[in-house]
């Protein structure tokens, strides 16, 4: 019986205790015609060392490849000691810190997760964090249509160039509650979202307005400008950041003249693994002044009944145990694990660390740029700058390089055509600081290769 | 001591980033960030030492009976962490070509069918991160059927009384009214009232079974038939699930849609509060709104190929809620888990859960403790009331919990559900052992006369925690969220 | 500066409380000819990521095939929660326990190594622990000439059947102890150790006797004929045993009449990774009237001041660290962490779980001996009983079969002919329980594929 | 509580092994074991729970500082157990061929190449498995080089007073006879007393340096002198090795063999008391002897090819000390840590770790210590006497090592070396902090006004852990090494 403890007599003197005779008794208030027959689709059991053989089987047939896949999960050294740390059954197996005295491992790691996540986003305050970064946004639009209470529009401006993915995410969360979502048209040459595109919207009412940076393309957008337009406008402005990113590139709290109001995103590349999509985390900061609005738990620091500096939730009064139909969000828990992760990750980073790490990613990037703009119509797809992904326009269908690089075990990247019709000979590819010199000419090699297959 | 605090201007872990700074020269000015981020700067063992520390001051399941109600904190296996930890699997892109996904898509196309059958439905989506998800993605789907029917004064769904707070929370954010349904002093919805809630307007009814009140649900056939012949569907909140596992299946019950809580059920660890999974599954009805992804499988079972099914293989799907497939590490690990457990282990899981919870009801009975519902059997929790303690003592139900953390136990769920005062829910769990369970009744006695001999002494407890009880008001009031240098 | 933590402005307030300009000046009374200059050998720095990636190529050069080699390194499923409890900080990085109160988890946690291992060799006792078996045999050597005072020959009978790298070790160990270590002769139809062969020594003054179970071959000696004989010359028999088969074996404490004196051998099967051959620990038992010779750590339970149960090291007047140069042996360790997977892998075993192990241990062995005896020209080299590993005849030499299957991905065992000159077509092959029935399948076929190639 | 007075007959942790028992009937009754041996039967959770709680009952690195004087207790980089557990290395069996270990065995002989540049040596074998082997394999050369020589009257090796106690235990293994060489007051070894000492007889000398006495011995090449020209080899023992790592190699000392504590300079982890490595490093004269085996490379730098070397190439050999090659994975982890050190790292290690024990040194000797040789530069660690407070206050240094326990920092070293009555000897290592050492530096200060003002509190100390002091002589006298039913 595996995990479960009960030999023969344990099981005897319980049933004594309780005053039956089978443990199948105690199913008696259910209607026999509902009790389940045997399951069909479960085998019989496995060991440990089966389950584990077959697994590395299966762990194998998807391993090797080099990845130049980005598109919102991104590969990044992880110090070994940020999951045998984070792995400990004393942070692995605990559950919400609702008894606080007994879990003040927990609250305090969560309490310094809230105080790096908001200094690296130059905002006041963080949550706990939320599921992962496209939930994460669609929080913060909810959260923004409760906290611009002067807005009546429920309208909220999504550039094109915002991931795909996190605009449908945000569509089907946010659905039936009203919103108005519109996105707002993208510049073909640069990738980016320009003022222009914003000038049919200028003198409404809108809610708010999310900007990525960078954004999907890897594009840097003009944060500044479209800040303090979002905020001549009354909106409220989210900004949708790669946290790994704002060791060099200007935080959303320093967007602009007034910086943005909600910093969202996923904690991902902060020493959270690729995992095939999760779990990661959403994080989510905000300023002082809609901190009631926030989603999600935050924890705070306080005293005990000596005086002694403690830990505890916060703020509950928002949360669905207590508020039911009336909460911030339906969300009862937040992502503690991968931010333990992320504590320890950026304990281990400092600014200096992640600067450097957020660097060579950005070198990287450009250097494998230099080195496939070399191939014969291949070119960067947009001007302007980027961070650590790029759109290269190929001379051949994405979808067919990308098939045929991947049998030559490089993973070349995203086919930006699935997403976006104008862009089928484009892929958007990533470099982080994993990769070395000879990894790009790996890459380099296999395009050239498949390139001269495809045109012949 | 905060990590902050250990910081020294200049300190690195030098071996974890590359030792240079990067040439941003290309990036222009305005883009560059001016001030640092107040991040810490320590060496690897400070982190290491400050967050081992950190964790010594956590309960958890590692470390000590956990039985919190209503939240399933049994055995986490480490297997099921060190296969989901296995470089493949760990460094998969979640956007990798299906060419270089078979392994990790096998198992998840085997993790939907096993689901399918304990929960005896038709269809699974793995995609919600979290139950909280898999409600929301539920609710979404009976609302997307009822618009597909143009069923469109649908408005309201029925929540009992004793439900978890994400089942109204959620129904909210649907779009729907809530309606609450009154619960019977034994523990079982009043069908009667139900009768006259219901009507043109019943989109559905939110419903755990076993419910909150740690009984099985009787009428619930009955229950099924009132919603389903006012065109309204149910909704099986999975909370409850680890109680009937291999017993009853929901969809059995006359269940439309459901979500489960691998992180109860399938023992994915808890990790202080997430991440965990909530996959849905439906009837026959709700499958063509499914969330995706899904994994379809192709070929011959000798040689099969498995591909994600999108929008294109489920046009009316209510969409996608993540960037990607929802949290498969834990999908992962829940795999694992029912592979080891097997069908064997899978029908024992209800079996052993109610066989604790109710050995522990009958032994916290004799020391006299008072069950909510002491004419029900257990299902796999139970509630006690500490009302008369409360009176005689002045020692309520927090004042027991705070005072167990002393005898190194883990407090039960306290406070909830909210309509039965002064409550302890209790759920041990099927991986607990007799003496475990034996040395919490122990404790709980000797509280009892504690509360009967020094009741001041109870009231102030915790004393051997790091921290005593702490003043939730001040933090509420005073917000402290982040550290300021 | 890889893990150190100072910073500059840390290094001067040292230096001006230490009173010095720089720390050059610390070494100020160092002969400045003995300065070191520049390191040659030592590369510059790789930073973790780099190293783990050198690591992992060079790692999987040497993984991926089917192991069937034996020969006292052992292939056996380690349950994952074993050494994800044992690299817990607190046990891996504390070190020997000399501040008893701050060590109660590892003192506690050998005491009940030391209860499980006297039980499962059915001895009074256990010490803590010795570097591994080969090195353990010699001190078990050692310690049987302190312990035998009767005798004054100094004479051990080491038979023929022992590992030969055990013997080569004992021999290297023991060389400047003035003690005469005499080998067996073994009988090679059955590959054991017969009474007849003793013969010559019987009524000799014969200090001590080591006898194997199963010994090098795999064979299962008489071991309580053997013993009987031993003692009847009043030798000390030492028991040199694998751990693992003790769980359905005979224990050294039942052998013969009075069962050994000394239990002895190699800890590695018991949770310890192969590792390519270290670290693994060497465990030994004895009776009590001997357990003063014994060298080693031993922790003992006893009392605290309040008369609460608690352990501590004991018979510490033993060790070097007080006896110097009268200690019963130079060591000063044990293999702590060894240990501590060891004594969590028998938890998690129990005795029926050991004993299943082992028995798979044995079936699959028999199950590969009926394959691969069903080729042309493969035999048992020897009749008689064996527990994990036998001795398999071949048409061929074992060398150049070996090398084949190598070529193949599959490892096929340990090359007699190395060690015993007349076994060289002769392979000493191993099957645990790790082993399914279609990798005894590639074996087979391998097999008869590689003996097809060389024979023609 | 025991893991044995959890134990239940019939319990297991199922998935951990084969489900059934096996036939043995083919096996003779004989052979059989009769009754089960008692190990525990526990649930998986069991045990998880029962060791994880009790490694909470230790002191470690990462938890503590653990200033432990001559055992180096420094950061152990998390990496080097991540690249020791890689499967491909972790699973390798020792005695696969060598087409299926050159990953392996390359490591190995770059660590050689690195471990004969440190030291100044021109052969290493990485064979011995601690510290004390080390010492057996050098010593065991050095009478395997007299004896090549028939210079069968060296029968004698010197060992200063204050040296380690494996080393006149070493000497004994070896067959030698130990004589004592005094020290002086200032630490060094009494040179004209050495010479008194020399002679025919004299196989050879082993010393620390810096010596036990935590200074440097100046006088090295005058003693390498004295030694050498009667005929004498020099063995370095290489426990203090940290003080001086890329400041002084050995072999410029003159020194003709010595080991080195991987667990100590290199940073793998103790273990709780082991396991460790102690590779031997030679000079010209003592490379015949090596024991084996030992990894050579053939094939050009571009191609190499790596292989064992064994007795058939080093036919004079001291022999094989294990089974195999000894603490390979150890050896593993030492190799990554000097890969992540590099040149430049590997430099600063002696630096750094000096610089912090000269300043806890001056700052104690501000808060009213005595040092043992305050006019002696420190090394790596130094020494304290509190001769002084045990005599004023009757708190003596088993005292004050047992008070700093409850303010939580593991005591140091403590009655050793020998010559230094109540001493402590301190060595903080590289790795720690200025804050680490100041909170030791400030409870040593505080322990100080303790003594003065509640002598018995200091002398009842520690209050603050699992248990009080332990009755030692009971546990000696009253023998309990394991747990009867």
């Amino acid at each position: 019986m595996p995990f479960i403890p009960h030999t023969e007599q344990d099981v005897q003197e319980m049933l004594e205790t309780i005053g039956v005779s089978s443990i199948e008794d105690l199913f008696d208030e259910i209607p026999p015609q509902l009790r389940a027959g045997e399951l069909t689709q479960v085998p019989e059991a496995l060991s440990e060392m089966d389950m584990m053989r077959r697994m590395r089987e299966r762990a194998a047939q998807d391993d090797g490849a080099l990845c130049f896949i980005g598109a919102g999960a991104y590969e990044h050294h992880i110090p070994a000691a940020v999951w045998d740390v984070a792995t400990r059954g004393e942070f692995m197996t605990a559950y919400t810190p609702y008894q606080a005295e007994a879990s003040q491992g927990t609250l305090q790691l969560i309490y310094e997760y809230q105080s790096m996540m908001a200094t690296l986003m130059a905002m006041d305050v963080s949550n706990a964090s939320l599921y992962d970064g496209a939930s994460g946004l669609a929080e913060a639009v909810l959260m923004a249509v409760r906290a611009n209470r002067k807005s009546k529009s429920r309208k909220i401006l999504v550039p094109g160039t915002v991931h795909p993915s996190y605009r449908s995410a945000l569509e089907a969360i946010v659905e039936a509650q009203n919103i108005e979502i519109v996105e707002v048209e993208w510049d073909q040459q640069s990738g980016t979202t320009l003022l222009d595109a914003l000038g049919p919207f200028t003198g409404e009412d809108i809610t708010g307005m999310v900007i990525a940076q960078p954004n999907f393309f890897g594009q840097l957008e003009d944060v500044n400008a479209l800040t303090d337009w979002a905020h001549a406008q009354k909106a409220l402005v989210i900004g949708l950041v790669n946290p790994m990113a704002m060791a060099v590139l200007e935080a959303p709290g320093n967007w602009g003249e007034k910086g943005a109001d909600i910093a969202v995103g996923d904690g991902q590349p902060l020493g959270v693994p690729m995992a095939s999509g999760g779990p990661y985390y959403g994080f989510m900061c905000c300023t002082s002044a809609i901190v009631r609005q926030m989603p999600g738990r935050l924890i705070g620091r306080t005293v005990d009944l000596d005086g002694k500096p403690g830990y505890a939730l916060t703020l509950q009064a928002r949360e669905q145990h207590i508020r039911r139909s009336k909460a911030t969000s339906n969300i009862c828990t937040n992502q503690g694990l991968a931010v333990t992760a992320s504590t320890i990750y950026m304990s281990m980073q400092g600014p200096d660390g992640l600067a450097n790490t957020a660097g060579a990613c950005y070198q990287n990037t450009q250097a494998l740029v230099e080195k496939l703009t070399s191939i014969e119509g291949v070119e960067k797809a947009f001007s302007g700058h980027n961070f650590h992904e790029v759109a290269l326009t190929l001379p051949a269908k994405a979808s067919a390089v990308l098939e045929k690089l991947a049998e030559r075990e490089v993973l070349g990247g995203f086919d930006l055509g699935l997403s976006y019709s104008s862009l089928e000979n484009t892929v958007l590819v990533c470099v982080t600081e994993t990769k070395t010199d000879s990894d790009l000419e790996v890459y380099k090699l296999a395009l050239a290769d498949v390139l001269t297959e495809l045109n012949g | 001591m905060l990590i902050f605090e250990q910081s020294r201007s200049g300190r690195k872990a030098t071996a974890q980033s590359p030792a240079a700074a990067a040439d941003l020269s290309g990036l222009p000015e305005a883009f560059i960030r001016k001030e640092k981020p107040a991040l810490p700067e320590v060496s690897e063992l400070q982190a290491i030492r400050h967050y081992t520390n950190l964790s010594r001051k956590n309960f958890s399941i590692d470390t000590q009976f956990y039985p919190l109600g209503s939240c399933t904190m049994k055995y986490n296996p480490r297997g099921a962490l060190a296969a989901a930890t296995l470089p493949g699997i760990l460094n998969r892109h979640p956007l990798a070509p299906e060419s270089h996904s078979q392994g990790f898509l096998s198992c998840m196309y085997e993790l939907q069918e096993m689901l399918k059958d304990v929960t005896g439905m038709k269809g699974v989506s793995l995609t919600p991160m979290a139950g909280a998800q898999g409600e929301f993605a539920g609710v979404a789907m009976i609302r997307a059927y009822h618009q597909a029917r143009n069923d469109d004064a649908r408005t309201e769904i029925l929540v009992p009384s004793a439900a978890h707070g994400t089942n109204p929370a959620t129904a909210v954010m649907c779009g729907f009214k809530v309606r609450e349904v009154p619960v019977n002093s034994d523990g079982d919805v009043d069908v009667d009232a139900l009768k006259t809630l219901v009507g043109p307007q019943t989109a559905g009814i939110m419903m755990t079974n076993p419910s909150t009140c740690g009984v099985f649900e009787r009428q619930i056939e009955e229950i099924a038939q009132v919603i389903h012949d006012v065109g309204g569907l149910l909704y099986y909140d999975g909370a409850n699930l680890n109680a009937i596992l291999g017993k009853v299946k929901p969809g059995d019950m006359g269940f439309d849609v459901m979500h489960m809580n691998l992180h109860k059920t399938f023992a994915t660890p808890h990790g202080g509060g997430g991440p965990g999974a909530g996959p849905v599954a439906v009837g026959e009805r709700l499958l063509p709104y499914l969330p995706t992804p899904i994994v379809g499988k192709e070929g011959s079972d000798d040689a099969p190929s498995y591909r994600w099914l999108t929008d294109k293989d489920i046009p009316e799907t209510i969409g996608n809620l993540s960037a990607f497939m929802g949290n498969a590490g834990i999908l992962i690990r829940a795999y694992v888990y029912a592979v080891m457990l097997g069908k064997g282990g899978m029908h024992r899981v209800g079996e052993y859960a109610t066989l604790n919870a109710n050995y522990m009801a009958k032994q916290l009975e004799k020391a006299g403790f008072q069950l909510a519902y002491p004419d029900r059997r257990a299902t796999h929790e139970f509630i006690i009331t500490l009302s008369k303690q409360t009176k005689d003592y002045g020692v309520n139900a927090m004042d027991v919990a705070k005072r167990l953390l002393d005898y190194n136990l883990h407090a039960p769920t306290t406070y909830f559900p909210l309509l039965v005062p002064e409550c302890h829910l209790i759920e041990p769990t099927e991986t607990e052992s007799k003496e475990a369970m034996d040395e919490y009744i122990a404790a709980m006695a000797s509280i009892l006369k504690e509360a009967e001999t020094d009741a001041d002494m109870v009231r102030g407890a915790p004393y051997t925690q790091p921290v005593k009880r702490l003043d939730d008001v001040k933090a509420a009031r005073e917000l402290d969220l982040a550290w300021k240098a």
